[in-house]
């Protein structure tokens, strides 16, 4: 057997390389850089500077494919499409926005992350290490490898890379999770069963791809697929390996009963890490799940549609129900992360062409609303004894009056929420619009229904936070209790999200139009 | 190679010690059995055709990653017998129902696939595995090393303290320790001149007066001190050895016998 | 200028914009750029009318493609304005009658320190109404009906300071979701079954899909045209919705939202015409609204809910003529001018009464206003006589058509839809005169601070011009019927039937029963001393003095599972959103709490509910798979 | 006797893995529970790249062991940290998120 240098178009993968090589250097930073100060402006830059260029090399394939569907970049490996490369540009738009929010300070110089990770929350030593001006800028970094390994979530072509990426992207948010400056109890808990429900997850997909691997002889999606057709009877092991494989896919979305994870790692996570978490993985997540469904999957779209039904109906339902008897803002969004989890597999509905545009534009609607609405989280901030600046207000009680206070905040927030509540001339009412036609060119009629029902609920808990928010009074003494932020990064992250949103929701043709001219997957074979 | 010997050989030597991961008490009995499982496991592959990944199996899993849990055990010290009964209500019927179900799931539908096997002699040497892993593989094999870079990057944010306060010189030790008003030279150790060199009695200074910093601070908080003055007496007064009058709670002769230097007469 | 419509929605929706942005600096001259953009609006669909009847008849609807809103191979969707001889009427009545409460308003909201923020909601509620009847798509429509639904949200909650005007304002919100609800389901339903939400598209392809269809799509458009225009059984919120200033129980709640429901029916004469059951439906809703509402009115005391009701009750006439078809299609639009015309102008003089009397509402508390406030007594009185449908004012000629055309048919339908339509007449008289003569006429009964005046040129000019649209509009656009016939492109010729009964037969009966209904309320009301306590009265007028217990019925129907979700955000306030939400949990929130449940917080449960989700789903598809 | 037999194998490994991660508190556990189910999948990849002759699920296996080493390291450093703030590793006591 002789070696056969292997055929790899590097080229297309540019994006993807400058983002994980600029971590890989960003690690060495670490190592030189003593002074955490000087360390965090360079991070800073180095980090925004990688996904621009990497969004700008994005930008540049897309106009070299002029038409062509895309270039594989190894055959059964990986192709970088249209569409990957549409998931990869919105990607690296949430990881910029995401890495601005990381650095976010308040007004007391101090950002969302805890000086150092390792020390137990609360004790002498981490006032030590406040005091010494220590700080994590590994999640710079770390954020890196995040985006990179979702980027490749969205082009790999085979179960088994699939898994190793899916873990490159995991790992970054496992650890980032558990670094929170305030309620660093709350966060490591959250890291810790985030932790090992991914991993008990990542265990399911992977003997479900091993059981794939055993029925097909296959493991690249597009051969699977050709496989399945050829296997006449669907023998059981090839559908509970796809069901395996599948839900640990609807894992990473937040879907039902694969969700349990989700209400309890928003609220304990920083919070610009659970808003670069919310926006960025179900985004890779459903780019995976597509390629999955779309290569592979396809012919067993009839029996798995009864497990996208199901866990579309269960996601809504609990999503809602359960965001209604919130009080806390954080766990009230990851509950309707939820829902819209749920009304992401609705779309997947008979596996429709149209579900590929309707798929990245949701993503990305939501995606942006995400981002800006945890941003505000991070702007209300409850006053501590010593009057500096403490922990997030994040009681809904406390959001009473905002509107007074802070015109500019309580009014992206209101458009956030009635984006995410899918009310005309914003921008989650086309995303659910694509989202309810794809479904209903599917054939999924009465899922469409519960789904419409299921919005029309959910508007009750956005509203009730307007309502809060404009037309309740501020208790006594809550101007001194909650100090609202200015912070100039988060406001800027907070006007791009809120400007995005009112654009896509009123002159959506243009992105849509992008992805429209996305909406084929690279088949190599055929 | 597969015959039925090692196949059942496999099978007890991986089923029965997994088992403790449910049954076991102590952390570290489960720890050693799983080293047990992954032993069994890469026998399995040496036996089905895969030495390297047998051999993989070893030295990553028994060597390192085992190694690891039980480092980690021993770092935090909790070796306890775990208690097993069930504290959320419920749950041992739901996991031994759901597991049981798995399993039944699982071996019916493995039973019900229809799988031609090849023939052919396919053998994982570390050449043959190397071939295809940096020809078809060798882009995985990159997005692994950025893994592992992530992984012990994760580990050092999460797990190394660094050195927070500056570390002092003996120099400064010592400046600062004069500068608390300590003494410069050594205390008297207790008992010293005294009646008794035992540690509950104050040394006295050359004048007989008794020096009460030199016991133990704790043993007078206890109030296990013996009183100074009182031997100082004694020491005037040695005429009569078979004074009586010991102060309560003092050592008695026996254990002052046993804790008298050697070449010292008991009195 | 047909081409510069877009203005016409543009200029309002800038201007709210420009309002709420302004901040305090505006808070002296906003009001005038509110109404300055109102008559813009106004002069905008004016030059598209003149120039619509400088053409020809077949020509005269023009479509204005903006940009393209959802571009697609099978669905695109683009946004649109359709200018017909139909939206234009709307653009009319929207803009015109609008400034005028405009205009008013400004008087009216003197003393409001939020006077800039009022106003800045009426041009909002201005551009979003004309999107609505503008939009060349039931999408660009649907974006419409929720603008204005929010606009009347935030317009009936403004003085949200008080527990119940909030709580109103919450009911309209409930209810008009439940209605949106219905469109929702027939956008999915037209979608479905032709493939765009085109008007164009679909009404091109309506006559060839199934009856079946179309009467499910007619069904979800009259549960979102009940909603939108408080028609049984969803006529609830519209009462209660008078807790609003009242500009806007007259701009919103009397002469445009409310008949958006009409509107849409009318719009979507080409689904309906497929769809006989469908129209039955809508007929017998109608004819059952206009009972109803007209019975709520006898009984009420409070002079702007009577109102109201008796807006539900002529919504029930058009609803009643949308339901009866072609023939019925331009007296409903008839009406509903005329209508816009003579409640809005009373609704602005029972503002004006109010401002009177220091904001008393209770009309047993009114009485012999005729001599001071005689500008208030005459417009109402045009008003009034519009209503009743007494020759030769506007309310005679578009009314009298719809009892006409109820006749019209065969079997039971006209009998009993006519017969509907004219005992409601009577009772229309009856309860009109009634607050009419409680109000102007017998004695005082005010009580002894009040020192009631007329009110400032600002709010006197709008209500003279609405009396002058009241008592002449209807003859001006019922001679030579040239309004049906300018409305015909879009509701379609109709064929002339002979009612069952001889018309001139219908109108006798029509007048000898408003003659009659009108002196039976002058005679309790006008020459009668009317207590100044309500007396117990009998059964009828107690439900109907309770609106015919219909929140009880909701309530126990529909609307117990959304209760606490109303209460919430009434109640949102910080003791009651963090501890009350757990101890009032009802309905929905108690599913919400069980399933609240479920997340304890134990990493080992999640793991148990993810691993027992794969093996059941895993389970249901291998076994249902084999 | 074919080398199916492994799968089989790989089927029971799996579940009393899964069983693990239900039952026990034990953070270190649970989390070899998670270990053993990887494992499982590698043995029911070792056993299909035999019967079919082939190294790919060989590949497979060899890069999930990897992965796996990987997760270990990051998962012992998170429940460190853990017992560092709480001096536990129990599963059932953080449980403040919840509801």
């Amino acid at each position: 057997m002789n070696f056969v240098t292997p055929e790899i178009a590097w080229a297309p993968l540019t994006p993807i390389l400058i983002v994980l090589g600029t971590a890989a250097v960003a690690i060495l930073i670490e190592a030189f850089i003593k002074s955490p100060a000087t360390r965090r402006t360079v991070q800073l830059t180095v980090t925004i500077g990688a996904l621009l260029v990497a969004l700008g090399f994005v930008i540049v394939q897309w106009v070299g494919l002029d038409g062509s569907a895309g270039d594989v970049v190894m055959t059964g490996k990986i192709t970088v499409d249209a569409q990957s490369l549409a998931w990869q540009a919105m990607l690296l738009v949430f990881g910029i926005l995401g890495a601005l929010l990381f650095a976010a300070r308040t007004s007391d110089g101090e950002d969302a992350f805890t000086p150092l990770g390792s020390v137990p929350p609360g004790s002498t030593k981490e006032r030590l290490a406040r005091r010494a001006g220590l700080k994590v800028t590994e999640v710079f970094p770390l954020l890196l490898f995040a985006v990179g390994g979702m980027m490749l979530f969205t082009c790999i072509t085979d179960l088994i890379f699939l898994f190793v990426a899916l873990e490159l992207f995991s790992l970054p948010l496992y650890i980032m999770v558990a670094l929170a400056r305030r309620r660093r109890l709350l966060s490591q808990e959250a890291a810790l069963k985030y932790f090992l429900l991914g991993a008990f997850s990542s265990a399911i997909y992977l003997f479900g791809a091993a059981l794939v691997y055993g029925a097909t002889t296959q493991i690249d999606l597009e051969s699977i697929g050709i496989a399945i057709d050829f296997i006449p009877n669907r023998d059981g092991m090839l559908l509970a390996g796809a069901v395996m494989v599948v839900a640990g896919l609807m894992f990473k979305i937040g879907a039902a009963p694969f969700h349990s994870w989700v209400p309890d790692v928003y609220q304990g996570a920083p919070t610009p890490v659970t808003a670069f978490m919310g926006a960025a993985t179900k985004a890779a997540a459903t780019a995976a799940l597509v390629r999955v469904m779309y290569l592979a999957f396809y012919p067993l779209e009839w029996e798995l549609s009864w497990m996208f039904w199901a866990v579309a109906i269960t996601s809504m339902i609990i999503g809602t129900l359960a965001a209604l008897v919130q009080t806390d803002i954080k766990r009230m969004l990851a509950y309707s992360a939820v829902a819209h989890a749920g009304f992401i597999l609705v779309a997947f509905a008979g596996l429709t062409p149209e579900a590929l545009v309707a798929l990245p534009f949701y993503l990305l609607t939501y995606g942006l609303a995400t981002i800006g609405a945890f941003a505000i989280i991070t702007q209300v901030r409850e006053r501590a004894e010593d009057g500096g600046i403490g922990a997030e207000a994040v009681r809904l009680g406390q959001w009473a009056g905002l509107g007074k206070r802070s015109p500019f905040l309580a009014g992206a927030m209101a458009l956030f929420l009635l984006s995410f509540a899918g009310i005309p001339l914003t921008a989650g009412f086309i995303g659910k619009f694509e989202v309810f036609s794809a479904a209903i060119a599917g054939g999924a009629w009465p899922l469409v229904l519960v789904a419409v029902i299921a919005s029309m609920v959910a508007a009750f808990f956005y509203v009730r936070l307007i309502v809060l928010m404009f037309f309740t009074d501020a208790p006594e003494g809550a101007d001194e209790a909650i100090a609202v932020e200015t912070e100039t990064l988060t406001r800027v992250v907070i006007g791009i999200t809120a400007a995005a949103i009112v654009i896509l929701g009123i002159l959506p043709s243009g992105v849509l139009n992008i992805f429209e001219s996305a909406a084929h997957l690279l088949v190599s074979a055929g | 190679m597969v015959n039925e010997v090692l196949f059942w050989t496999v099978a007890l030597l991986t089923v029965i010690p997994s088992l403790a991961l449910i049954f076991a008490k102590r952390p570290v009995h489960i720890a050693m059995s799983i080293v047990l499982v992954m032993v069994g496991l890469a026998a399995a592959y040496v036996g089905m055709g895969a030495p390297f990944l047998g051999m993989v199996q070893i030295v990553v899993y028994t060597g390192a990653v085992m190694m690891m849990f039980l480092f980690v055990l021993m770092l935090v010290g909790v070796d306890n017998a775990e208690d097993l009964r069930e504290t959320i209500k419920g749950q041992k019927w739901i996991a031994f129902a759901a597991a049981g179900g798995l399993a039944i799931l699982l071996i019916a539908v493995i039973g019900d696939a229809t799988i031609e096997p090849r023939t052919g002699d396919v053998v994982g040497n570390p050449e043959e595995i190397a071939m295809v892993l940096f020809s078809e593989y060798v882009l995985v094999m990159e997005v692994l090393g950025f893994l592992l870079i992530t992984a012990a990057v994760g580990a050092l944010v999460l797990t190394h303290v660094p050195r927070l306060t500056p570390r002092r010189t003996q120099v400064e030790l010592q400046a600062a320790r004069v500068a608390a008003g300590a003494d410069p030279v050594n205390k008297p150790m207790p008992g010293v001149y005294a009646r008794h060199n035992a540690l509950d009695v104050p040394a006295l200074d050359p004048e007989g007066n008794p020096i009460e910093d030199s016991v133990s601070r704790v043993l007078e908080v206890r109030h296990q001190t013996q009183d100074g003055a009182e031997f100082r007496a004694q020491l005037e007064d040695t005429d009569n050895p078979d004074h009586e009058a010991r102060p309560h709670g003092a050592p008695s002769r026996d254990s002052d016998t046993r804790n008298t230097r050697e070449g010292e007469e008991p009195k | 200028m047909q081409s510069l419509i877009w203005l016409a929605i543009a200029i309002p929706l800038a201007s709210a914009a420009f309002l709420l942005l302004a901040g305090k600096r505006a808070d002296a001259w906003g009001h005038w750029v509110g109404v300055v953009a109102s008559s813009a609006a106004f002069l905008v669909g004016a030059g598209a009318l003149l120039e619509m009847l400088g053409q020809d008849a077949a020509n005269r609807a023009t479509t204005v493609t903006l940009w393209e809103f959802i571009p697609g191979s099978d669905l695109s969707v683009s946004a649109g304005l359709l200018l017909d001889p139909l939206s234009i009427t709307f653009v009319m009545l929207i803009t015109f009658v609008g400034t005028l409460i405009h205009l008013y308003s400004v008087a009216y909201m003197e003393h409001d320190v939020a006077r800039r923020r009022f106003f800045a909601y009426l041009n909002l509620f201005i551009a979003a109404m004309l999107l609505l009847v503008l939009a060349d798509s039931y999408l660009l429509l649907f974006f419409g009906w929720e603008g204005v639904g929010l606009a009347s949200y935030l317009l009936i909650g403004f003085w949200n300071f008080k527990d119940e005007y909030a709580t109103a304002a919450n009911k309209a919100f409930v209810v008009n979701r439940i209605g949106d609800i219905g469109l929702i389901i027939a956008m999915g339903m037209i979608f479905a079954a032709f493939g765009s939400l085109d008007f164009a598209t679909v009404f091109a392809q309506a006559p060839e899909a199934s009856t079946a269809t179309l009467t499910g799509i007619g069904l979800a458009l009259l549960l979102a045209a009940c909603g939108k225009s408080a028609q049984f059984p969803l006529q609830s919120w519209l009462g209660d919705a008078m807790a609003g200033p009242t500009p806007v129980s007259a701009l919103i709640h009397a002469a445009t939202m409310v008949t958006a429901g009409v509107y849409l029916i009318v719009r979507s004469a080409p689904i309906y015409n497929g769809a006989p059951d469908a129209q039955l439906v809508v007929a017998v809703v109608g004819a059952i609204t206009l009972l109803l509402g007209a019975f709520i009115g006898m009984a009420k005391d409070d002079i702007k809910k009577a109102l109201a009701a008796s807006t539900m009750s002529q919504i029930g006439y058009m609803m009643l003529a949308a339901g009866l078809g072609p023939i019925g299609y331009a007296f409903a639009i008839f009406h509903l001018v005329t209508h816009g015309f003579f409640k809005a102008g009373m609704f602005l003089g029972a503002g004006s009464v109010m401002h009177a009397m220091n904001d008393t509402v209770n009309m047993r508390r009114f009485g012999a206003l005729r001599g001071v406030m005689v500008i208030t007594w005459v417009t109402f009185g045009l008003g009034w006589l519009a209503i009743l449908g007494v020759p030769p004012f506007s309310g005679y000629w578009s009314k009298d058509k719809i009892i006409e055309a109820a006749f019209v048919g065969e079997g039971w339908q006209p009998w009993v839809l006519g017969g509907a339509a004219l005992v409601g007449a009577g009772m229309t008289a009856f309860y009109m005169s009634r607050l009419f003569f409680m109000t102007f006429h017998g004695k005082a009964r005010w009580e002894d601070d009040m020192h009631p005046h007329e009110s400032s040129a600002l709010m006197t000019v709008p209500m003279m011009i609405l009396a002058v649209g009241s008592a002449f509009l209807g003859l001006f656009l019922a001679t030579g019927d040239k309004f049906t016939h300018f409305l015909e492109p879009v509701t379609g010729h109709a064929e002339h039937h002979d009612p069952v009964i001889s018309i001139p037969v219908i109108i006798g009966l029509t007048l000898a029963l408003v003659a009659v209904g009108t002196v039976l309320a002058w005679m309790r009301y006008g020459r009668a001393d009317v207590p100044v306590e309500a007396p117990a009265g009998s059964l009828g007028t107690i439900t109907a003095r309770n609106d015919f217990f219909q929140d009880s019925v909701n309530r126990a129907v529909f609307q117990r599972p959304g209760q606490h979700l109303t209460r919430t955000l009434v109640y949102a306030d910080a003791t009651i959103v963090d501890g009350a939400v757990n101890k009032q949990a009802r309905g929905w929130a108690r599913l919400g709490e069980a399933s609240r449940k479920l997340q304890t917080g134990q990493a080992r449960s999640y793991a148990a509910t993810m691993l027992v989700g794969v093996i059941v789903i895993a389970l249901i598809i291998v076994v249902g798979g084999l | 006797m074919t080398a199916m037999s492994f799968v089989y194998l790989a089927a029971i490994l799996f579940a009393i893995g899964a069983a693990a991660v239900l039952l026990r508190r034990n953070a270190i556990v649970a989390f070899m529970g998670v270990e053993l189910m990887l494992n499982a999948a590698n043995l029911a990849l070792v056993a299909f790249a035999h019967m079919y002759a082939e190294l790919d699920g060989q590949i497979m296996a060899f890069f999930v062991l990897v992965v796996a080493a990987a997760e270990v390291v990051v998962g012992l450093a998170i429940i460190i940290a853990l017992f560092r703030a709480r001096q536990t590793i129990s599963l059932d006591e953080p449980a403040e998120l919840k509801g």
